[in-house]
């Protein structure tokens, strides 16, 4: 199925008023040698029927979360996505725009964006948020590389609670720019960031320190003892946050972080394997402000006094400065962001909480649920939002094989981050008391 | 009361009390959240969201919508961005929950259509390039950049050769170029262009040397010519032993035409959310996946998808640089893309650049005589006009712009390549009628009249959108960049 | 160039040879047609049709939809239509595939859910109405007028009373209520209504009689006023043997605040697409099922679906009429209407009732003193002003209207009921936040005022809509109604 | 889930200015002995959660056609359906608009209307169409309606090929206005109208006659005998027709029909079970346009003299003329209509032909497929389009039931409508190649 309108009259009437007697003398200038002579060797064209089928059918070979049910979190989170958004994402005007370069004729993106950044404002507590970025992972980097940059510092630490693909990026970028990383191991009894460690710092070199609330094990680290010690010593405080449970623990601005980041596939956002997603990234104070990477989008009048909203302070932008700019960042997720956004209005005031608490409350459930399944036991022993490590002398990718069978996707097995027989279960909102029980009896009879 | 109807922030529409959407009942037995939870971790004050009912969310952004342009609205000939028809089957396809409802944890036994995808879309990756190997991590152009010059530096460094720190650059590059090298370090060498439009040979010649990592291209280039030395200019930096990288924003002119590999360059990122067609969504999300050459195949970030026998399992490259982001980047966007390719195949995407590139052509030369072109020759998929004809009556580029938003149009990029002056950077696409092209061309003969007869009508303009000309500069002065509780 | 774009017509956008859409090869055997059907029977010009692609075709449409209103862009207090918030979710789980892509005659084994579904719908709208059974059959509510009658008329025959021909309709009905009589050869007996806005009970006692088939009657009634009456008037049309026919376009006053069966009905039909939200699609599908009394029931017209054991079959009542459509009505739209039910629950649905109530009088009791309001009681979800005030002014109801329209509201239904001169009937439906209906009252109190300061605003209006307002008699006089080829 | 955004607050303020205590008061009207005093007997109000997961359970013991393939047909039938339609109409300026009252703000459903009536003329080869119908079968009952009106006869001559269900359909409208029908037997030879049968009429003082063409059988009709008889009477010629065929076969208007109707379920309308779906209905001449039943939408001007469209010809309609309207229909089928239009649009010119084409070629390979297996064969010996009949001394529903088992959806058994041991295929563009030659081989082994 092609979508190339051209018929061949037409063709020839535009060759005609180019003189020329084929499309070929348009590529004249290609070398001779390096054109293809042949065609790619790639499959013969569908038609929409055809593609319909063989995307049914690579579909089929995946088991999805309609058709079991999920405890597996680790970043990617199943919880329930009201059916509004898809019917407003899906508009044209949305779906089919470029970046809002022409503001007269964008408002509603702008617009739109500029409540996106207000709403994420508003849940981390902080003063300003750009229009999103890659992803979470990428979005920390981003922040490290800020801090390093705002501190004129090259010392970043890092608590190795964070999650583990998040590090790996950020040490990516982190080392492309010669910043050097410390990591601050973790309590093997809470779970959490050795407080210890923070003595082994040398403080007054460090960009900053980074923590991620809940972190990698669901945790609830003590981000505020974090955030006094590094402003002691004039570095900047970055917390990584997950959206949903803002609804429930204390906002990063209160606990006094200078950089707020997190992943927003949670706010209504479809899990698609993983992506697309969208990162947020909010600030405090201009002088940061002036440093943020991506876009940001602002409030102002037009030419009969009427407010609208533009892309600003492009001067940090990459189109304006190049190698100056404070990213590269181009193109960002701005259809996951108008998700998230969507998902928090419809939300609204109480609905996010309710959905935070009952994360809380089915967790915690969960977790009562499971500890009474003897030969496992709760290795950590801080509090916990939505997810929980548990541990057990049992291979759990094994299990969960099984499980998936019986229709239950289990917990993230956490072998691969050198952790044995511990596994990390996740329980949003949209699970249901049934489920966790029956998930229960049959991990049991596995056990 | 007037047709500019401005449409309030969700924020205002707010009532206390009021919901939009509700959970099942809690039917697990409720603790009392600070038993769970120690005081200090709580939060104190519930954050200000928009109290509205669903109504109330679905007409605002129905509202909002309808004072958005979009290709789907009408003509969006944005030069370097490829504002192509986005198919509605290929939206289809990819919300089918065996793709929008998986985890990228579950276990591979499980997700094989996925992996398949993956590794069938890297397959074609490869072989339009001409390369060897893929990964599709990378979340848009830019981040693709950043994946391909990572892996430059990283097979330097792992040859020895750490101390290569210059990438060449044309003076008509794209921002993203020079911004993404300072990411990874890169001391930036700006190549100066030649009177055709292309890359100064003799000036490159003099800047290449022993601490040139390589030279980034965009081929055609920002103008939209085809840089007609790119198999000397590979040479050159080969010879220094510097490597070619291909910023494939400009692919939409040479799919199954001639690829990147045969031209000499070593990395080449494509934006699908251009060539291939996954809708931009209003700025993102895109999808930036590299290819590159046998050589460098194994520092590229992991993990890929290889085959092994019928199954298909993720796997680390050798000398892997890392990961570059979560997961596997932006799966569903990429889905489109590989239905992109299955919809068009091997003939259907030669025809997708050559009509791209005829479009183009027949563009500018009915409209060469009202606007100055600076490179006469055949451009491909896009190319630039200048404004300066029009400049010396007292209009600037951006007045044209905004008059073409009157028409029902989306204008054409402006003031980029910065190396013209006034640029107008007009990119048709493929999957425009012969009649949008021809109206189109109409519009920019009659604002170029206008120019002459009635300048302050384009100064002014635009009059016909949902608001006049905004004042940026006052947004970048007193920024107001959230809305505020009053 | 000005903002009113007219969008041309799609065949003036077609272009020889152009296609929006491609089959798969044909994979059998291609005959010749001519050997497969006779010369006589074979098309000899092919039809017309336009020659676009698929970006046309969205770009058309999406055009078009932007100049078009809906509940989804702004307020429609449309009376006797309640243009209520339309749930997202009702759209989604009724095009599953199980639903939308199942045939009509698949083995009842295999639509199961399908017949369920029928049953507890058929079910609850008994339970609703207070009546005992119910089919779902009728595609809209004249619809199941026309089922209604038939219903009465048969029973009326099978009881040997089949001289019984005429039907008692107030004189504030609706346009369907006679001509479905029509359309069963009823003679229409215009019922007077008295100065409360009800059947005048004197005028009834002395039109009913042997020949009285029944009674038609929209309570509340198009004024949007209860007929306190009711049992009285029931009881005189039940005295001389005839039935009571509810119109149920205005059941959002009364869902489970009172029954019609309670009230005497023995006939009632459902404006699913009005009470029960299932949206209007500019103009249909709707779907008007008929809830009937015991005695009634033997008489629906089949199929209905039985439940045995734990099995859903399709029966046909006893003496049924027979058919009145395909299949069974419109599947997808009555299966809206069973979301919609169970979204609410028994509480939702009375609170449904209460605030649409509540709406309107509020509306009402803040706009009588600018507009005249013929009878001043408590109205139910809907009430109907006169602009007999303004037309003393020279500004008809038609201008007020049209001058809505430019505040991005849809127009309230006018001159309707007939007996109300230069009505406008307005419904709010409970649906729209409070912050519209005080939007809305105050545009209404402005173009009163305008009425006074202005008039030619208003007779000239509407001035910021897609189009001024249009020659009605001119399309009526010289009726062009369809393109032709030029 | 409710739908009621009014908060305590505000329903407080309603009632101060109103005046009252509670909302009861505004029911004080209903004579208290009727007021319900107990809630409805129905279930609780659902989540949109546990509505979406109640409609999958339901929706999951139907077996849909996306995992069986269909061979039935008889008035619903298995077309392939561009994705682009339900984009367009899931758009809510289309989806939650009410009939197009107000002109001014309601283009784009009449503009698309017009349209649409002028694809339905155009395909059908009359001059004018209205904005739709119910459905073929009501369209075809009003039609005859409508013939009586116009010739003032009361005799109706319909034939015993046309579709079982429209039969009843037609026959419950007529008898309701005392109108008399006379019914057509066919050949069982050929399975047309039986042409010696027409001696037996009294045409003069027939109304009308009604030719289906394609028959209920598949097969095609002299149609244009028919009409040329009833004309020399006076009479009205009526064709219910199938618009897919129209590509292929000769345009109604060009046998001389008066009136045409047909159903619109496979231009590109969901099958759902039968509905909804739509009829069209086209017709010539002023005279019997304005006896035409439905809306319809007819062009003109606005005061600046540019195109514009309105519903016109009301004086027809039931909220103008009442009693004395053509018709009581109000509500149409105008969403289904628009999809029709889209349908006909993105096919165009040439796709609209070849899906005709592609229907005849492939019914008529089943066809021999089908009768390469010994026991069955063909009973009518007249030329069919898309459907065709197959006899066999077996019994289709139970084979029905073992096919469904095999994910195939047979034909349609005639035992209900008196043609034990025959079944009626039904053969689309969708099928392939494969699918047949596999279901001809399952069947053979079923025989
Ligand atoms: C030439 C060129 N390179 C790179 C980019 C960056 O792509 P992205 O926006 O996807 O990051 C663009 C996009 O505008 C471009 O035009
Ligand atoms: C009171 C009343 N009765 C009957 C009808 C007819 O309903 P439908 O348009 O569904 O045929 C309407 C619709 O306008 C109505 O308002």
């Amino acid at each position: 199925m092609r979508y190339i309108p051209l018929t061949q009259a037409e063709k020839q009437e535009m060759l005609d008023t180019l003189g020329i007697s084929s499309v070929q003398e348009l590529f004249d200038d290609i070398p001779q040698h390096i054109r293809l002579d042949t065609d790619l060797d790639l499959p013969e064209a569908l038609t929409e029927a055809e593609l319909v089928k063989h995307f049914q059918a690579l579909a089929q070979k995946n088991t999805d979360l309609n058709s079991v049910v999920s405890f597996m979190g680790a970043g990617a989170y199943d919880h329930l996505i009201p059916s509004a958004i898809k019917h407003i994402v899906g508009r044209g005007e949305f779906l089919t725009a470029y970046t809002p370069y022409q503001a007269e004729i964008s408002q509603g993106v702008l617009q739109s964006t500029f409540e996106y950044q207000s709403l994420i404002a508003e849940i981390t507590g902080m003063e300003v948020a750009n229009a999103s970025m890659y992803d979470g992972a990428t979005a920390l980097a981003e922040a490290c590389l800020m801090a390093c940059a705002a501190t004129r510092r090259e010392l970043v630490v890092l608590p190795s609670t964070l999650h583990p693909e998040w590090q790996e990026v950020v040490k990516l970028y982190l080392e492309n720019q010669d910043v050097q990383i410390a990591y601050l191991p973790y309590d093997g009894q809470t779970g959490l960031i050795d407080a210890q460690a923070l003595e082994g710092v040398n403080w007054s070199e460090v960009a900053c320190v980074v923590v991620q609330q809940p972190n990698f094990f669901g945790l609830l680290e003590n981000a505020a003892c974090l955030g006094e010690r590094i402003h002691e010593h004039g570095g900047l405080f970055i917390m990584a946050v997950d959206p949903i449970s803002l609804s429930v623990l204390k906002a990063p601005g209160e606990l006094g972080a200078d950089i707020v980041v997190g992943d927003g596939q949670s706010l209504g956002n479809a899990m698609g394997f993983g992506g697309p997603s969208l990162g947020f990234f909010a600030t405090s104070g201009s002088k940061l402000v002036r440093r943020m990477p991506g876009r940001v989008v602002g409030e102002t009048v037009d030419t009969e006094g009427r407010r609208g909203f533009v892309l600003t302070l492009q001067t940090r932008e990459q189109h304006i400065r190049r190698e100056k700019a404070t990213s590269n960042i181009c193109s960002n997720q701005a259809l996951n962001a108008l998700v998230a956004a969507i998902y928090l209005n419809i939300l609204g005031k109480e609905g996010y909480q309710e959905v935070g608490n009952h994360c809380l409350q089915k967790a915690h459930y969960f977790k009562q649920q499971i500890l009474t399944i003897d030969g496992l036991s709760s290795p950590f022993s801080a509090p916990s939002f939505r997810e929980f490590v548990i541990q057990g002398d049992v291979d759990w990718e094994e299990i969960n094989l099984k499980l998936l069978e019986k229709g239950f996707l289990g917990g993230l097995p956490l072998d691969r981050y050198g952790l044995p027989g511990h596994v990390l279960f996740s329980v949003t909102e949209a699970r249901t008391k049934e489920e966790m029980d029956t998930f229960t009896t049959l991990l049991r009879g596995l056990i | 009361m007037t047709t500019k109807r401005v449409v309030p922030l969700i924020f205002e529409r707010s009532t206390p009390g009021r919901r939009g959407y509700r959970l099942p009942a809690l039917d697990v037995p409720e603790v009392s959240i600070d038993q769970l939870i120690p005081q200090e971790h709580l939060r104190t004050q519930p954050a200000e969201l928009p109290e509205v009912s669903e109504l109330e969310v679905i007409r605002h952004y129905t509202q909002l919508s309808r004072l958005n342009h979009g290709v789907d609205v009408g003509f969006y000939p944005l030069g370097s961005c490829t504002m192509k028809y986005n198919p509605r089957v290929h939206e289809d396809v990819t919300s089918l929950p065996g793709f929008a409802a998986i985890h990228p944890y579950q276990p591979e036994s499980s997700v094989q259509g996925a992996l398949e995808l993956m590794y069938n879309l890297s397959e074609y990756l490869a072989i339009i390039s001409g390369l060897e190997a893929t990964t599709l991590q990378p979340a848009a152009g830019a981040h693709g950049e950043l994946a391909g010059l990572m892996v430059i530096k990283a097979f330097h460094a792992h040859n020895g050769e750490g101390h290569r720190n210059e990438m060449l650059i044309p003076d008509s590059a794209h921002g993203t170029n020079p911004a993404s090298c300072a990411m990874v370090g890169y001391k930036v060498v700006e190549v100066p262009s030649d009177d055709r439009g292309g890359v100064d040979v003799e000036a490159l010649k003099k800047l290449v040397g022993p601490n040139t990592a390589g030279l980034m291209l965009t081929n055609p280039n920002t103008l939209g010519l085809f840089d007609e030395n790119i198999c000397t200019i590979s040479q050159i930096v080969h010879d220094v032993g510097g490597l070619l990288y291909y910023d494939g924003a400009n692919a939409n002119a040479i799919l199954g035409i001639v690829r990147p590999g045969d031209m000499g360059f070593d990395v080449v990122h494509y934006n699908l959310h251009k060539t291939f067609s996954t809708p931009h969504g209003g700025g993102g999300p895109g999808s930036g996946p590299i290819s590159v050459s046998k050589d460098l195949a194994p520092f590229l970030p992991g993990p890929v998808v290889r085959k092994e026998g019928d199954k298909y399992v993720f796997a680390t490259p050798e000398h892997s640089i890392g990961r570059l982001k979560s997961f596997y980047g932006n799966f569903l966007v990429y889905a489109k893309a590989y239905a992109y390719i299955l919809s068009h195949g091997p003939q259907g995407l030669r025809e997708v650049s050559e009509i791209a590139v005829l479009h183009a052509n027949y563009m500018m030369r009915r409209l060469q005589d009202v606007y100055y072109l600076p490179v006469d020759r055949h451009c491909k998929h896009e190319f630039v006009l200048s404004g300066m004809w029009q400049k010396e009556l007292g209009v600037r580029t951006t007045d044209i712009a905004k008059r073409l938003l009157d028409y029902g149009y989306h204008a054409p990029t402006v003031y980029f390549p910065l190396i013209v002056d006034e640029a107008i950077m007009i990119e048709p696409t493929e999957t425009e009628p012969k009649s949008t092209l021809d109206e189109f061309i109409e519009a920019m003969r009659a604002i170029a009249q206008e120019a002459k007869d009635n300048p302050e009508n384009l100064t002014s303009a635009p009059h016909h959108t949902p608001v006049t000309r905004l004042d940026e500069s006052r947004a970048a002065r007193q920024p107001i960049l959230r809305w505020q509780k009053s």
